[in-house]
């Protein structure tokens, strides 16, 4: 492992975990809006998987993807300012926290009912396909979205067609206030990948080392043309579903089981062990990503406001419309 | 008796004996279905995040520990399914009551609710029965997005077999929640996300009216207003600052959606000769467009004007706060329409 | 294996193949209109799953369910009348051949919406669990409808759940004109079980008696608690998918093959071989069936047509209705 | 250009190099789709059977052969899926056509199109684009039953990002597909199964109307009758019925339901005063309101009496064929309709 991606892991996470606090405290200041579901805890999917990936691969993700939309290189500028609504966002201040884009980023979302990610990364993965395309498709999803008929009926096309789409399950074992024994009779994700005569694997989802690696050889494998594979990536959030969510249905015991296998520290604690990262690189790293975040805010708040209501309904005004042969 | 249908028993947890004087809306809710379960070991609630964590809106909140989890049904995200699992078990003896979380979730389970509940007694001859209530917040709120910040009522009010009701206040929102459980037809129950947490005065002694019949808020002589769920409060505020200028608007709360109540519709603009329809969602084929076509056909003689409407912009729902709220309507814009169509005079004017 | 069963058997798959066949006669003739899906070649299936039913537990079809509705005992009568839209079909004329219905047979349908029987099954059987009856549901489907999100949806909780649910896929190979290897990943249906950690089972479709055989073991685990059973049936249908179909896209040799396992003519040599029929049982039982097909023709031929447009839309009528408390 | 892709050759088994004077629907939609195929390699087809089947009422017959397997993509029965695959392809640019194989199938890719196709515009503050085409049959046809005889209009005019239309015609069929292929908006193209079979005349070079446009296909001075699909054939029928008569209905095929060609109508009703909507959909909540609703805000002063609508019975559809055939618009009932509106008088009278 390269000392550099070993630095970028972890100022991605770093990056990721600041952001979302800071967004939290906005959110608390009223600044932010709606629905705000954090990834605290997850960092390690988010990254692990992202970094295995090309620069032509597109990402399809869930409401909860504000670091999968940075770790693909949207700046944190942008993702702020969209969380606050504004026209610096980038979706201009008309998506909000579940829906951002950015197609020079190959990102495609931001999706906000559970289960859409796999038509749409489905559709992506058929036009690489029907077009020769080298480029794969990175999908997520939660533990919960499984029990979604999409899940099904995408992960057959996708198996059948043997289509280039990684999917990824950022399995944290809750579908809001439900356990996933309570959700889903089968609860180790990656072994629903026998339904479709598909490959599947289970992997520490807090280890970005991990997921890092088996992302490279699942990506390999997606791209020779051997069909999707469904990466299982086991994870916990520390904090609510939402903003919204006290998450009193869980113990304060299994939270703090899991926050001693935090992934930004168990990180730190092996590149400090194999001489990878010094101290003094990690407090340069803190220095820069507190920068980035606070610069974040910032240019959320001077953001201006969108105006035009009617803007981007269509193309074209909903007029009678003379087609174009 | 079956561990499964668990009974309550006299936990009292939730139903206060003697109901506050003042309720709010889910209470109001939650209090018709822990009456309704005491009372019929058949009802039975399902849908996501319902049992344990209580419901998001928390509607079902405390019914898990009173009545079990087969009675409070915790289910996985798979709205198709369980919906239809609602249809399955009402043909055979259960009264489910599904909650989908929010009404967008609600365009994945629309075969089971147009292509199963509503079809089966018809094509089975009238032999069969689904009486299954499927209830469903919706409408904007705050700053939710484009997908979560749907009025779907179009889609229901269309077919046949469905009964469509629209509580707008806790005391209606209790007993027309009750009156749909006992009725023997699939019933969708739309809710606003705002009003949840309004509060309102509650009698669980007086006499409900009719599960769908209109009721007027504010009686006026020169004007009808028409709205449903949160649009009778603009209604209100508008019509408040009509009465200033002389203008008393009659504000009619709907209520129901399907059927509409049109004998009610049509004694006020009998009166007034001019009506609004005001409607939350987008205006281009809403629920409003029937409301206004139907009361014009039945009152054309004795319109002074046509029924215009004041409905959402063509948009989906952005997200920005300000935009949001310009998406829909407000007072000012009823009041606003209101007088434009008092200053219209007939076509030679 | 009792010798009256056997005949019994050999009764219901006749009966089934000859009405069918005269369904398609009145078809051409013009006396049943829409849709007529019809089952030559998947007798075995319905009546071995049936057979091993008990009279109490429920059973869900599809739009291909003549013979499901017939085994279960609604006379031959109302189900052609049913097909010719009269007053006298099980549905009263206002269903037709897609939606039989008969509660006194819990006979729940006739679905015509692929992938519709699941969650319907998965309703009663958790009405069945929620009042600790002993009795089961029996779901039909075809190999197609597996890839509909239904079945994912409901299987999983139906497992989730142990709602006693036996789930018959009855695998002709063909979802209209496409054929399963081009609908289907994993072609081997019973497979798709594990997904749901559920127990999944493939038996050969055109041999009645396996398929009881086998109905009866997993109907015996699906009651004792054990959860749902997946059981495939391996089966084909002679004719085109409906009436409308002539079937142009599979090949002579195919159904000549198939043809040649034919479910009665194997029934019959081996009832034969075996002692437990003689060629004169066997041909009281054609006088019968011809006859009892005859006399369906015959009723629903001079039964009246159903008169009332508005009649069971509501329970009652449309009105603003005084709530019942 | 890869393989997959496949390119027609010059087998012309479909197109034939000049068409002839007269097609049936069905053949005019294969045409136009093997043209705009030809023309564009990003156009792609999908949907149950419409490869080695042919599609079920023809109209993708012989595509397969033609472009290969993966432009003409046989699926399996997933309709949220693969409609919501034609959403994910069309976004990084693909330009797919969905074949929804009826529209009664429509209910369960509901939320591909309502919450994805629709709203992935505006949601990336106009950054994405979405050329998605979704085609469906539909409407009552020979005695299909409930479940395969409705009309979904109302699920989706409602729904700002959609554009809607439904031609009527082989030469409409023809151009407003290749419109639609051609338009950046998701677009739902809505066909009538018993139009498939019916000739018309068709002259590829004729210049379009634009795609929304509606069009007058009987002038008349008395009254409008405003439809679309089938019933236009309906309201024709009627419209000679009722010339013996002497009195001379102007007949408006709508082609398209959202937008509707409000100044065409308006311009209608300017002359002739009086106007019917026919609608084979149910009467309540039916696209039939809108266009009342509308077009009675336009045009109230210049109207004699109500726009009233004559629709469907307010049935699930019922198997029998009598019952059927009684449960959807005929030529007697818009007949009917029109000479009670014309013996209307005003309140007093
Ligand atoms: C179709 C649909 N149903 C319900 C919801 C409400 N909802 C939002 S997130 C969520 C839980 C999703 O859980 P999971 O897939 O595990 O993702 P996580 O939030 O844990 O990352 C639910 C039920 C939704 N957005 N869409
Ligand atoms: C949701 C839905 N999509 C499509 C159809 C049209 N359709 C009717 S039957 C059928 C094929 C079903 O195949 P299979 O499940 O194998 O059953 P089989 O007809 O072979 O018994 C299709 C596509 C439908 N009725 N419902
Ligand atoms: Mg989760
Ligand atoms: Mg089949």
């Amino acid at each position: 492992m390269q000392r550099s991606l070993i630095r970028q892991f972890y100022r991605d996470m770093l990056l990721a975990r600041q952001f979302e606090e800071a967004a939290a405290e906005q959110y608390r200041q009223g600044r932010i809006a709606g629905f705000l579901h954090l990834y605290p805890g997850e960092e390690a999917v988010a990254v692990g998987t992202l970094r295995a990936a090309d620069p032509g691969d597109y990402v399809v993700s869930t409401y909860r993807e504000h670091v999968h939309a940075m770790v693909r290189g949207i700046p944190p500028e942008a993702v702020m300012a969209e969380l606050f609504g504004r026209a610096g966002g980038c979706s201009r201040g008309y998506g909000g926290s579940m829906h951002l884009f950015s197609p020079e980023h190959r990102f495609l979302g931001g999706y906000a009912i559970v289960g859409e990610t796999f038509p749409v990364a489905t559709g992506v993965g058929y036009w690489l396909r029907m077009t020769d395309s080298a480029d794969a498709v990175l999908c997520y999803f939660g533990d919960g979205a499984v029990n979604q008929g999409t899940f099904h009926e995408s992960l057959n096309m996708a198996s059948l067609w043997k289509l280039p789409i990684l999917f990824v399950c950022e399995n944290n074992h809750y579908q809001i206030g439900t356990e996933i024994h309570r959700h889903s009779a089968l609860a180790e994700v990656h072994r629903r990948a026998c339904a479709y005569g598909m490959l599947g694997r289970r992997v520490d989802g807090m280890d970005v080392l991990a997921v890092y690696e088996a992302s490279r050889e699942a990506l390999a494998q997606v791209r020779s043309g051997a069909g999707p594979f469904l990466l299982e990536c086991e994870t916990y959030r520390y904090r609510g579903h939402s903003m919204a969510d006290p998450a009193s249905y869980r113990s304060a015991i299994e939270v703090e089981e899991l926050r001693a296998r935090d992934p930004l520290a168990s990180l730190w604690r092996k590149a400090e062990a194999a001489g990878w990262m010094t101290a003094d690189e990690r407090r340069a790293i803190e220095a820069e990503v507190t920068a980035a975040v606070d610069g974040a805010v910032a240019f959320a708040e001077q953001s201006p406001p969108p105006t035009e209501l009617q803007a981007g309904v269509y193309a074209r005004p909903l007029d009678l419309y003379r087609g174009a042969p | 008796m079956s561990q499964r249908r668990r009974r309550s028993g006299n936990l009292g947890v939730i139903a206060p004996a003697e109901p506050a004087p003042e309720l709010r809306l889910w209470e109001a809710l939650n209090l018709a279905l822990d009456r309704e379960m005491a009372q019929d070991d058949a009802v039975f609630v399902l849908g996501e995040d319902v049992g344990l964590y209580g419901g998001s809106y928390r509607v079902t909140q405390g019914l898990w520990a009173r009545y079990g989890e087969w009675r409070v049904r915790d289910t996985p995200i798979s709205e198709g399914s369980f919906t239809g699992l609602g249809v399955g078990a009402a043909l055979v003896g259960g009264r489910p009551v599904v909650e989908i979380m929010t009404v967008n979730f609600a365009l994945l389970a629309l075969d089971a609710i147009i292509n199963m509940a509503a079809k089966l007694r018809y094509m089975s001859g009238n032999r069969l029965a689904v009486p299954l209530v499927v209830r469903m917040p919706g409408g904007v709120a705050h700053q939710l997005g484009a997908q979560h910040s749907q009025r779907l009522e179009h889609c229901f009010v269309n077919v046949p077999g469905l009964r469509v009701l629209a509580p707008g206040t806790p005391q209606d929102a209790y007993w027309q929640l009750r009156q749909a459980i006992r009725d023997e037809d699939p019933i969708v129950v739309l809710e606003h996300e705002l009003l949840y947490f309004e509060s309102g005065p509650f009698d669980e002694q007086a006499a409900p009216p009719p599960m769908h019949a209109a009721v007027v808020r504010r009686p006026g002589r020169d004007f009808t207003l028409i709205a449903w769920h949160r649009m009778v409060q603009v209604c209100l505020e508008a019509a408040d600052r009509l009465a200033a200028d002389g203008i008393e608007a009659e504000v009619v709360d709907l209520r129901s959606l399907r059927p509409i109540d049109l004998p009610l519709l049509r004694e006020s603009v009998g009166r007034t000769h001019r009506a609004l329809v005001v409607e939350e969602d987008c205006l281009f084929g809403g629920a409003g467009a029937e409301i206004a076509a139907a009361l014009t056909e039945a009152a054309f003689f004795d319109l002074e004007g046509p029924i215009r409407r004041v409905a959402g912009a063509d948009v989906p729902t952005p997200y920005n706060g300000e935009l949001e709220a310009a998406s829909i309507p407000d007072a000012a814009a009823v009041v606003a329409a209101v007088r434009a169509a008092l200053e219209q005079a007939g076509p030679g004017a």
